[in-house]
Formats: C-alpha cells, structure tokens, sequence
C-alpha cells in the first residue's frame, strides 16, 4: 500500500471533521454522523476513534487491539479506500483544504455494528485451505527429534505470504470477492500458496486435488486491489497468479516438488561454556545430573491431590 | 466442468485467438492484396479467395472465438449468482449458444460457393 | 428467565501463545474424547501475544556450548533471585522441545545458511539462544498455533465474548460466565476444568506497549473468586519503548548491536554495565536511561513534552535491519516518521510485563491462599506466577514460558477432565446474580463515563509506579487509586444501552478490573521495602535477602480490602549473589 | 440480530477503492479486459450471425449492404471500430494476463518488504507492460481507424 511515510511528521489540520458510516442492529438504522475532532500531529485514525468514544460518544462502536499494525483487528474503509486505522495518519487523508475523513466498515463483511464487521465467513474460508504444515511423518512431527532442514532461500520463497494478519482489507478491495461469495478470496489463496510454497509441506497432492475448485484461483483475475491495499505488503494477487501456475502444472502432470527432512546431528560438540564463578550450586546439587535429567510431569499425584 | 479445465480451455483459446485474430484482421489491411482503400479488401473476389484458401483457419478462429467468448461469459455469470439452477440454466444457454453459433459460422463458411 | 448454559470437557480463556498453545495440546494428545472450548475477548487469532517481536529463548544446540544448567542460571540470576528455581528447571528442560514443534506445525523461524535454525543474542543471557522469526516471533507462534488448531474438529471458538467471572466452590473450579457480544447475554459455561489464559494487565499504564485490550481481567476475575496474585508489585519496564506512542522497539534491535545514546551522543551504558553494556537485563537499561533523562541527558519530544534518548542503528547495514528487523523499521517509519536506517530512533522505558500472576506451582495448577490445588483450575502463560521470571523477567524467556506452561496446563486440564464425572457449575441464584453484576452500570442513567476513571489510574500509575519508585508518593497513588474505585462504584455509568455489541460496557468492565489490579500492585509494592528486580525504591535502594527474599501473595479481603501474605522462594540449586552486569 | 449485508455485489467492480491509473492500473486493466470481453461477444455473435447467408438474403446482398456502410462513418462502421478496439486490448491485455495469470511471469521474486512497501507483483514487469498495452492499443486503434476511414 502506497503509504505516505512521512504523513506522521506533518501536523494535520487543528480540527478534523470525521463522517463515521453507523449501524445499529436493534433499529435497522443507518446514517452517516460526524464529529469534530482536535487533532495533534501523529493522530492516526484509530487514536482519533478513541477519542471520539472517550470524550464525545461512548456508544461509537469499532475494533481494535494492537495499535501497532500486528493484530489485523482495526481495518476499515477510509474515503474509499480499504485500511487499517491504526496505521493510517490523520494527516495523510485530511488536508488543509477539506479537512474531512469518511469511515465506513469494511466492504464485503457483514456489518453488526458500526464499524464492527462480521469475520465468520472470512475465517471458515481460510480454514478450508488447510492452513498448516501436513505432513507424512506423523511421528516424527508431534514428537520432534530435530527441525526439517530449510535453508534461507527456500524460506524465502514463502516467506513473504506469512505476513498476513487476517485484517481482510484485501477481501474488501477485492472486485471478485465483492460479487462471487463462493470465491475463497485473496487471503485464504494466499495462505494456500504460503504452506504449498513451505519446502516443509507434503501435501501438495491434496492441496492441489482440492484447489481445483470453483472458488479458487481461477476466480481472481489479477484485479490485484488486493495486493494495492494490503498493508503488510503480503502481495496475495502474487501468490494467487503463482498457485493458479501451480494448478494447471499439476493437471498437466509436470509438478515437482522436494520436500524437507530433519536435518543431520550435528557432528562436532565445542565445550559446554561453564557457568560464572559465582554461580555455585548449593552442597548436594550435582547439576550434570539435573541437565540430563528428563523433565517430569507426574500427573497421577498432581491431579489427585 | 472442473474450474481447471475451463481455465484451461480459456488460456489454450486465448493463445489461439492470438494469432488467429492478428491474422483475420491484418488481412483487412489494404497492401496485403494491393488495393487502394480498406472497402476493397472486402471486395466479393478477394473473400472468396480466402474464404476457399483458408476455411480450415477460418473454421479454428470461428469455434476459437465461440468457446473463449462464451466460456468467458459463461464463467462471469456463475461469479454472480451461486444457485445450483442459476448454474444448470448458464451452463445449458452456454452450450446451446456455442453449437448453435458454431453451426451457423461453419455453414457460412462450407456454404459459400465462388461464382 | 431461562439461563444460557454451555459446557464443554475443558474451557480455556484467552487465545494468546499461552491459551493457544494449551488448546493445541488437548487436541493432538486427547483429540476428540475432550471437547474444548476457546473464550477470547478478541477474535481468537488476534490476541496481545501477536506484538511480541523478539524471540522464544531456548537451549537448542547443546553442541554449540549451552546448556540448560546456563539457561537456567541466566534466568535465575536475572530474576534477581526470586524465580522458584524447580520451576526455571522444569521451564528450561522443556522449552526446546517447544521450540521444535512449532518448527514441525510449520512455524518460519529464521534460519541459517545450512537450513538450521538461527540463534540471537538477547538482554541478560550469557549465551545467543534466542530463537526468532525475523522480528514477528510472537505474531508467528500465534498464527503457527491458531493455523494448527485448525487441522482439528472437537472444540468450538467464542471470539469477542468477554469472561466476567469464575466460579469457585469448595475450592474447586465450577464454571465461568462469558457475555455474548451479539446478544448481550450473559452466558454460564459449564465444564470439568478450565485453563486461564488471560495475559498480564500492561494497560494500567497509558504509556505500554501493550495491546489496548490488556487489562488484567483475568488477575481481577481471580481475585475476586479468592485466589491469591502473586508477585504483582514486579512490573517490567521496557528499555526502548517509541515515543510517543510507546510501541515496542524490540531488544532485539540492541541484540543486533543498537546502541543506546543520550543527547551528548555518549553510550551511557558505558557507566551502568560495562560488561554487557546495551545488553544488560531491562530493569537495569532502564534505570540507566531514566537516570539519563532525571539528570538532564535526555531529548524532548515538542508535541507530546515526552523525555527521550537515542537507540541507535544507524551504524548497521541496510540489508541486515531489512533481514532481522523488519518491523522495526516499519513501526519507526509509520509511527514516528524515523527511517532507523538514517536517523535514532526516540526511546524511553515503557511498561512492557506483568512479572506477577495468579498464583500457581510449578505445574500451573491454581493454588489458593493456603497453597491447595483449586481442583480443575489451571493458569497458563503471563497470567500465571509460577515465578519463573521472580523480580525481573529476561527477554525472550516470556513467550517460551507460554509454550511451556500451555503445554503443561493443557494436558493436566485434559487429563483431569477425562477423570472427572460431570461439570458441576453453580446454582441459578448465582447465575443471576452475574447478570445482575455485569448490567448494573448500563441501568444508571447518568453519572461519570468510565474513560476518565480509566485515564485518571493510567495516570496515577504511570506517575506514582514507574521505574523509581518511592513510598510516600506510591502511598498518594493508593490513595488516589482506592478514591477512584469509589467513584466507579458510585457514579460511573454507561451511555451505550445497547445488547449488540456494547462496547461501552465492556470497557467499564474493564476498568473495574484494572482498578482492583491496579489497588493490589500499589499495596504489594508499597509493602515491599527494598530494591529487587524491576521494583526499584529510591528510598530503598538495597535488595535484602534476609527479610524480602519471599513472594508476596495479595488476597482480596472483604468487599475493598487487600489482604498481603508472604510465600518463600524455592531455592533448590543456587543461594542469592550480587547481581552485577 | 439483524447484520447489515454489505457486499458491494457487482458494481463494486467499477469502485476503484481510490485507486485509480498510477496506483492500481491492474484494477482498471481488469474491468476493461471484462467489458472489451462483453463487447466482443456482443459483436462476434452478431458478425457470425450477420456474414451468413440464410440471414440476408445471399451473399451479393451483404456485400451490398454491410461494406457499403463501413464506406463512411455511420452506425456499423462506428461498431465495427469499436469492436476493434475492444478486440485490440482485449487481445494485448489478454496476451498480459496469459502471461501472469496461466504462467505466473513477471510479477517479481517473493521478497522481504522494504519502504516504500510496494508489492513485488505490483512492482514487476507486467506493471510496465500494462503501461504499453495501453499505449499500443490507442497507437494500434488509431492506426485501424485510420485504414477503416481515411486511406
Ligand atoms: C510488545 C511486546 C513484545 C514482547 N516481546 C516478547 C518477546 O520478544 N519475547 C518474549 O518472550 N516475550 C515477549 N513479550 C511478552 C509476551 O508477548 C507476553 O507475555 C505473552 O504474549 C503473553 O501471552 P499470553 O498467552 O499469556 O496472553 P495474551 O496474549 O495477552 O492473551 C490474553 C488472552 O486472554 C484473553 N482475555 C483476556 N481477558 C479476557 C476476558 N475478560 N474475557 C475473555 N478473554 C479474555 C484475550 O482475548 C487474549 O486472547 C512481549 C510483550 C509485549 C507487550
Ligand atoms: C486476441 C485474442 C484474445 C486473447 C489473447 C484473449 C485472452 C483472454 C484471457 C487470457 C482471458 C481470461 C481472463 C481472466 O481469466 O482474467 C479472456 C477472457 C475473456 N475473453 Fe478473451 N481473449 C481474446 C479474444 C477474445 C474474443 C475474440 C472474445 C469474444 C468472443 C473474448 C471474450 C472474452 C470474455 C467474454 C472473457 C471473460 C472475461 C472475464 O472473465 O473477465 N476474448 N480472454
Ligand atoms: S493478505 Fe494482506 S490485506 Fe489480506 S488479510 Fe492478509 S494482511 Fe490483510
Ligand atoms: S483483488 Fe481479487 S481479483 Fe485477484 S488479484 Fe486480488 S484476488
Ligand atoms: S489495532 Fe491491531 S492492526 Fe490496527
């Protein structure tokens, strides 16, 4: 997402005038409310809600968390454009001139209050994809002896899709996902591609038997909104146009895959580095026993006390 | 239908159309028969010519076009509406279209006898 | 009135690394014959742990050189001495196992050219053992175990429903109510055991790096239903807090070779740890840079007034802040318009860790004040004491506590379940009386909103119980802080009258939480009278084992009051020393 | 409760999200490859239709009519222009979207975001090759109606 970096280090105008785009479920109501605000310089819209609810309207209703662009809680449609809040400046989207900002709920999502929308949908389409690791080696994987050998380049060939914080900004921008509800949608085919691109993964057989479906990667076509607004520049409309490859490779039969395995022991062992000086354990405490010791959990007595 | 197939069957015509369509549409470019203005490429001697030369190419682009274009509506339909009979209904209309046009298309084609 | 019962083999509250992980382990160790259920506050992939950024500490190679008597030793010393040394043991012997599953369910650590996995240096330990996943290691393990979590049929999620109360009984664990945000009803789960998973309670300070929705409802729940906070005058400030808004600059960035300058562009840690310098525990740097700015070496931010220093990367490589810190630079960037790559980036000690909790064992079963097991009740990750972090936690130590602990809670919660016949839950009367508790403010028609009683603690807190600490002023801040509780009682109310998403009240629940926290930090740091860890007294600048190597336990008395009673430390494998860096 | 269903549905696709051609010209390449598709059907249908005999009255009889009008500027000539041009963009952006779309090709390497947080996918050639598909096909459009009415 193009965004104006240095928006934080410009004063936004002394007051600001907010259009929130509200819901109320009992009434069935909507309308568009505003309010003033005084801002200060490096107010995001998120800490502009805040303010609002504290000082002027406590019934204002929104999500949010993190405040730091991790969590994916807070994203809504600011003048049009798909963001989260949290991460976008007063003074990026309101000028001198129109010191405005319209705020509407997320696009695509159904709305339960405000701007609170519903991720049901959302989150059941990305559990379809299997978003984990599958694996053949049941034992080895619930019991590990060592990690599976990835080397930082075949890291970085999924790395990037891992960066998704399930805000749904990407499904509000998305064109597709706005008139097909059976399209599973940038994010969940993002994270599709994310474990089959995982050198780790061995399901690749199932993913792509599974893919092929008509809500997947067919449907999206390279409208690459997605891309355009996602703000943790996870490049879905990339991962999606590198999945539909992967697709019509399997059906063609020519896809390929290696797959990792635990790496070796190590086979040289430099010396333990001994503890400080004043690390002396107390008379009786051999502490070469008590590292190789195994950890015990002895349940039959902890639960029946 | 799987998803794949018809996505393949829309790059495969796609690529097709490519070079059919260049093709088709250079032809109305006057110095390729010498004439003096883009009317006299359609003259009657010139598309019977081509018509006979080429009906085997012809024919490709005619059922090209007909499976990429109603594929590709076909599939921009379904997106909108995901009722199992909105569904049957498409993929009906999609075929009956395609036959029909196709049959239409190639009867133009065999049809025509040069005076 | 009918009453909303829903039950399950075990319940779990808080979908953070800790509950999570918890969660996790029932289901790939007991998968369908226990039935659980997930009440997070937030939706569940979204919780505070998703802002942890530097890593997970854990002995991995022991060929390398570490061992888990140095880990150990490293996490006790940096307690300051108050950590329950069975409970470090047990920590360290099962946290590369951890380590190791995360890796297999799919977790992208960062690696090493040979495909292992990589290691960083990290505040306060004596070897690089911290594992981490670029900058995003908490978001990681959080995605790597909701996406696991995923793979599994048999338990039901209840995102945004906020828990109000436990029910204990007999000293057993009964059940707990949860209000629905989309039909506003308060709702009685039922269920054999439960795990508390609730996190720490950073939001009592506006100044934190802290996610808005860490308000210690879990500590509150557990002091009103009568269990015992254990340690909870610990509260770690962080070093490198970003100013203005506090968000977290990871240490991480000095693990990579930040240096910390004041505004004569000195690296004053020079004068406090001249041996680890920048990588000293938190509780030192940050006394260092408090030092800093009292003695006027700071900067000051003209917008906010906020003092600051210098954290400096401008000496690194660009390719290597874009490989290891990321997010740092990110954050820099989009919220205080500082490229790390050109310019320091503005920093002070932000409150960052709630060292203390509900009291449990080493196992993380609830003990109540008389050191009995609350049968069914387990506490997991940051809001459980286990005192494995004592006085002062070290970084990195924090998200492997909660893999650990999850793991452990979880599979004696399991365990438990399975043996146990059939959830009891309490009576109708109490049901009702939980609705009548949780919708009394929205009944008041007027009276004081609950975002001034809010700003007004962080306030107190942030003035009275920073980083220097002094008796008479924390005795105003008590004071200041019993008076508010008053005035909620009072005349607080809420606006919003709305069931659907009634925001209004639950962040006037909140509130209340924080207070009864915030009332019992006060009254543990008052009584404390030395210098330990992160609790720093300018009026008693001394640590003193003789009469303060002992946990404090805060119980609720009566209605208001709080009740201190003390614990020993276990001290099973190394006697105190000085602690020098 | 009732939520609020709020699925901009179809005409979402003409909402350009305040993107518009310098910031997400894929959008707006997207929704006119669709409505060049729909024209092209549109016409194609008709031209099948039309250049077939049983439809007039024998071949002579079209040629009469259809070529005659495509002499001057008049509605079918004005069509077939259109159609032209749909058919011009359609086939270059379509030549684009095989490329990215079937083979994955110039939408960049996966990498590590850096500022200016720029997707790779959006960075990538096909960025600059969607930069040319529009400036051949005005250039290529302009060129046909040239033939189609001044040469
Ligand atoms: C910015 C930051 C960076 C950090 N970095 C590191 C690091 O690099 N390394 C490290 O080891 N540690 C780090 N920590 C510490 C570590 O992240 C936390 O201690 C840890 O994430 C706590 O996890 P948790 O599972 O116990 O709780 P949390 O993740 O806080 O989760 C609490 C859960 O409880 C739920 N909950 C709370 N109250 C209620 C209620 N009333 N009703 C229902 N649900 C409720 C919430 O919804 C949430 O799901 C960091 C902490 C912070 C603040
Ligand atoms: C030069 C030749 C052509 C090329 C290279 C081409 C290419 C493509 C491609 C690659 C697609 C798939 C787009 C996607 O899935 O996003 C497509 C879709 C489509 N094409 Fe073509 N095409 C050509 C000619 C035609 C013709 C002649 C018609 C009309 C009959 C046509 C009608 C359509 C339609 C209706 C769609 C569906 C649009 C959509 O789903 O967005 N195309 N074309
Ligand atoms: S891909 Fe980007 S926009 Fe979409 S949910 Fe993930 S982080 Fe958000
Ligand atoms: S916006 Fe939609 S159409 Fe594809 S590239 Fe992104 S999913
Ligand atoms: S509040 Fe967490 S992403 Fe904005």
């Amino acid at each position: 997402m193009p965004v104006d970096l240095k928006a934080v280090t410009r004063r936004p105008p002394e007051t600001v005038k907010i259009w929130v785009r509200r819901f109320h479920p009992e009434k069935g109501a909507t309308w568009w409310q505003s309010y003033e605000v005084k801002t200060h310089r490096g107010m995001t819209v998120l800490d502009a809600l805040l303010k609002i609810k504290a000082e002027t309207d406590h019934t204002l209703v929104f999500r949010y968390s993190c405040r730091m662009g991790v969590c994916g809680s807070c994203g809504l449609v600011v003048n049009g454009e798909p963001r989260l809040s949290c991460q976008t400046q007063i003074a990026e989207k309101a000028t001198q001139e129109k010191p405005e900002i319209r705020l509407e709920p997320l696009y695509n999502f159904p709305v339960l209050r405000d701007l609170l929308t519903d991720f049901s949908e959302f989150f059941e389409k990305h559990r379809k994809v299997r978003p984990y690791l599958i694996r053949l080696d049941k034992e080895e994987r619930e019991n590990p002896k060592l990690e599976y050998e990835q080397r930082p380049e075949e890291l970085e060939e999924y790395y990037e899709y891992t960066l998704c914080i399930s805000c749904g900004l990407c499904a509000a921008a998305c064109p597709v996902y706005a008139s097909n509800p059976k399209f599973l949608g940038p994010h969940a085919l993002a994270q599709a591609y994310r474990y089959l691109a995982d050198s780790r993964d061995e399901g690749w057989r199932l993913r792509l038997e599974e893919l092929d479906e008509d809500g997947s990667a067919y449907r999206c076509h390279f409208a690459a909104s997605c891309s355009y607004v996602c703000p943790k520049v996870v490049d879905p409309a990339g991962a999606i146009q590198r999945l539909r490859r992967a697709l019509l490779t399997y059906k063609f039969r020519l896809f390929r895959k290696r797959t990792a395995k635990p790496v070796e022991p190590m086979k040289e062992a430099k010396p333990t580095v001994p503890l400080p000086p004043e690390a002396e354990p107390i008379e009786g405490v051999d502490l070469s026993a008590l590292e190789r010791e195994e950890a015990l959990i002895p349940k039959q007595k902890l639960l029946e006390d | 239908m799987k998803a794949g197939t018809s996505a393949i069957l829309q790059y495969l015509t796609a690529f097709l159309l490519v070079f059919l369509i260049s093709w088709h549409m250079a032809l109305r470019f006057p110095p390729v028969y010498g004439v003096e203005s883009f009317p006299e490429t359609l003259s009657p001697e010139v598309l019977y010519k081509e018509i006979s030369t080429s009906w085997l190419l012809l024919s490709l682009l005619l059922v090209a076009t007909v499976l990429h274009g109603i594929n590709g509506i076909r599939t921009m339909l379904l997106e909108w509406n995901a009722s199992d009979s909105w569904r049957l209904l498409v993929n009906g209309a999609s075929l009956l279209a395609a036959v029909v046009l196709c049959a239409i298309g190639i009867h133009t084609i065999v049809a025509v006898v040069p005076p | 009135m009918g009453i909303n019962v829903i039950e399950h083999d075990v319940v779990i509250v808080g979908s953070g690394i800790a509950g999570l992980r918890a969660a996790v382990e029932i289901k790939r160790k007991y998968g369908e014959r226990v039935n659980v259920g997930i009440i997070s506050k937030v939706q569940l992939m979204r919780s505070h742990s998703v802002s942890a950024e530097g890593g997970t500490a854990a002995v991995i190679y022991r060929e390398e050189g570490d061992s888990l008597s140095l880990h150990s030793w490293d996490t006790v010393k940096g307690s300051d001495f108050l950590a329950d040394q069975d409970a470090v043991w047990l920590f360290t012997k099962l946290a590369p196992e951890e380590v190791r599953l995360l890796e297999h369910w799919g977790m992208p650590w960062s690696r090493r050219p040979d495909g292992r996995l990589a290691l960083r240096a990290f505040g306060g330990h004596s070897f690089d053992r911290t594992l981490f996943a670029g900058d995003k290691t908490g978001f990681y393990e959080m995605q790597t175990l909701y996406n696991k979590l995923l793979e599994y049929e048999g338990w039901e999620r209840y995102d945004e429903w906020f828990v109000t109360n436990i029910h204990i009984e007999d000293n057993e664990f009964r059940g707990l109510f949860a209000l629905n945000p989309r039909d506003g009803d308060v709702y009685l789960f039922k269920a054999k055991a439960a795990v508390l998973a609730t996190g720490g309670a950073g939001r009592l300070y506006s100044f934190t790096t802290y996610a808005h929705t860490v308000t210690g409802d879990g500590l509150a729940m557990a002091l009103r239903a009568g269990l015992p906070l254990k340690d909870m005058e610990f509260i770690q400030f962080h070093p490198t807090g970003l100013v203005p808004s506090g968000i977290l600059i990871s240490e991480a960035a000095r693990g990579e070779g930040g240096y910390l300058r004041n505004n004569r562009g000195e690296r004053f840690m020079a004068r406090y740890a001249p041996q680890k310098m920048e990588l000293a525990p938190r509780d030192i740097v940050s006394r260092s840079i408090m030092t800093e700015i009292l003695e006027g070496r700071g900067f000051k931010d003209e917008a906010s007034g906020i003092e600051y220093v210098h954290l400096d990367l401008t000496h690194l490589d660009e390719e290597k802040i874009n490989e290891k810190l990321p997010a740092i630079r990110e954050l820099a960037l989009k919220h205080a318009g500082v490229d790390p790559v050109e310019e320091p980036i503005p920093v002070r000690p932000v409150a960052h860790y709630t060292m203390g909790g509900i009291h449990t064992d080493s196992y993380y079963r609830a003990l109540n004040h008389e050191g009995r097991w609350v049968r069914g009740l387990f506490v997991a990750g940051e809001a459980a004491a286990a005192s494995i972090h004592g006085a002062n936690r070290l970084g990195s130590n924090s998200t492997t506590e909660c893999l650990v602990s999850g793991r452990i809670a979880g599979e004696l919660a399991a365990e438990y379940a399975l043996r146990s016949k059939e959830a009891k839950g309490p009576s109708r009367e109490r049901v009702l009386r939980e609705e009548e508790w949780v919708y009394r403010l929205v009944r008041k028609e007027s009276g004081i909103p609950t975002y001034q009683i809010r700003r007004e603690l962080q306030e107190t807190m942030n003035e009275k119980f920073y980083v220097f600490r002094e008796g008479g002023s924390m005795r105003d801040g008590a004071l200041k802080i019993e008076k508010l509780e008053e005035i909620m009682m009072k005349e607080a109310y809420v606006e919003d009258k709305s069931r659907i998403y009634n925001t209004d009240l639950i962040l006037a629940i909140e509130t209340l939480n924080m207070l009864e926290v915030g009332k019992v930090i006060a009254r543990s740091a008052i009584a404390r009278a030395e210098s330990r860890g992160a609790h720093y007294r300018v009026d008693f600048r001394a640590r003193d084992d003789r009469e303060w190597l002992k946990h404090t336990l805060a119980t609720r008395y009566g209605e208001k009051d709080v009740r201190l009673l003390y614990e020993p430390v276990r001290i099973t494998t190394w006697r105190p020393t000085e602690r020098r860096y | 409760m009732k939520a609020q269903k709020n699925r901009l549905g179809v005409l979402g696709s003409f909402k350009l999200m305040g993107a518009n051609l310098r910031d997400n010209p894929e959008r707006v390449a997207f929704l006119m490859h669709r409505i060049t598709g729909i024209i092209l059907v549109g016409f194609i249908f008709a031209h099948i239709i039309s250049t077939n005999s049983l439809a007039r009255n024998g071949w002579e009889h079209w040629m009469a009519v259809e070529v005659e009008h495509l002499r001057t500027l008049n509605p079918i000539s004005l069509a077939f222009f259109i159609a032209m041009g749909a058919a011009v963009f359609h086939g270059l952006n379509g030549i684009r979207l095989l490329l990215v779309e079937a083979l994955a090709l110039w939408i960049g390497r996966p990498e590590k975001p850096k500022p200016p947080y720029v997707a790779p996918s959006l960075k990538g050639f096909q960025r600059r090759a969607i930069y040319a598909v529009f400036a051949l096909w005005l250039i290529i459009w302009a060129a046909i109606g040239y033939v189609m009415f001044l040469w």
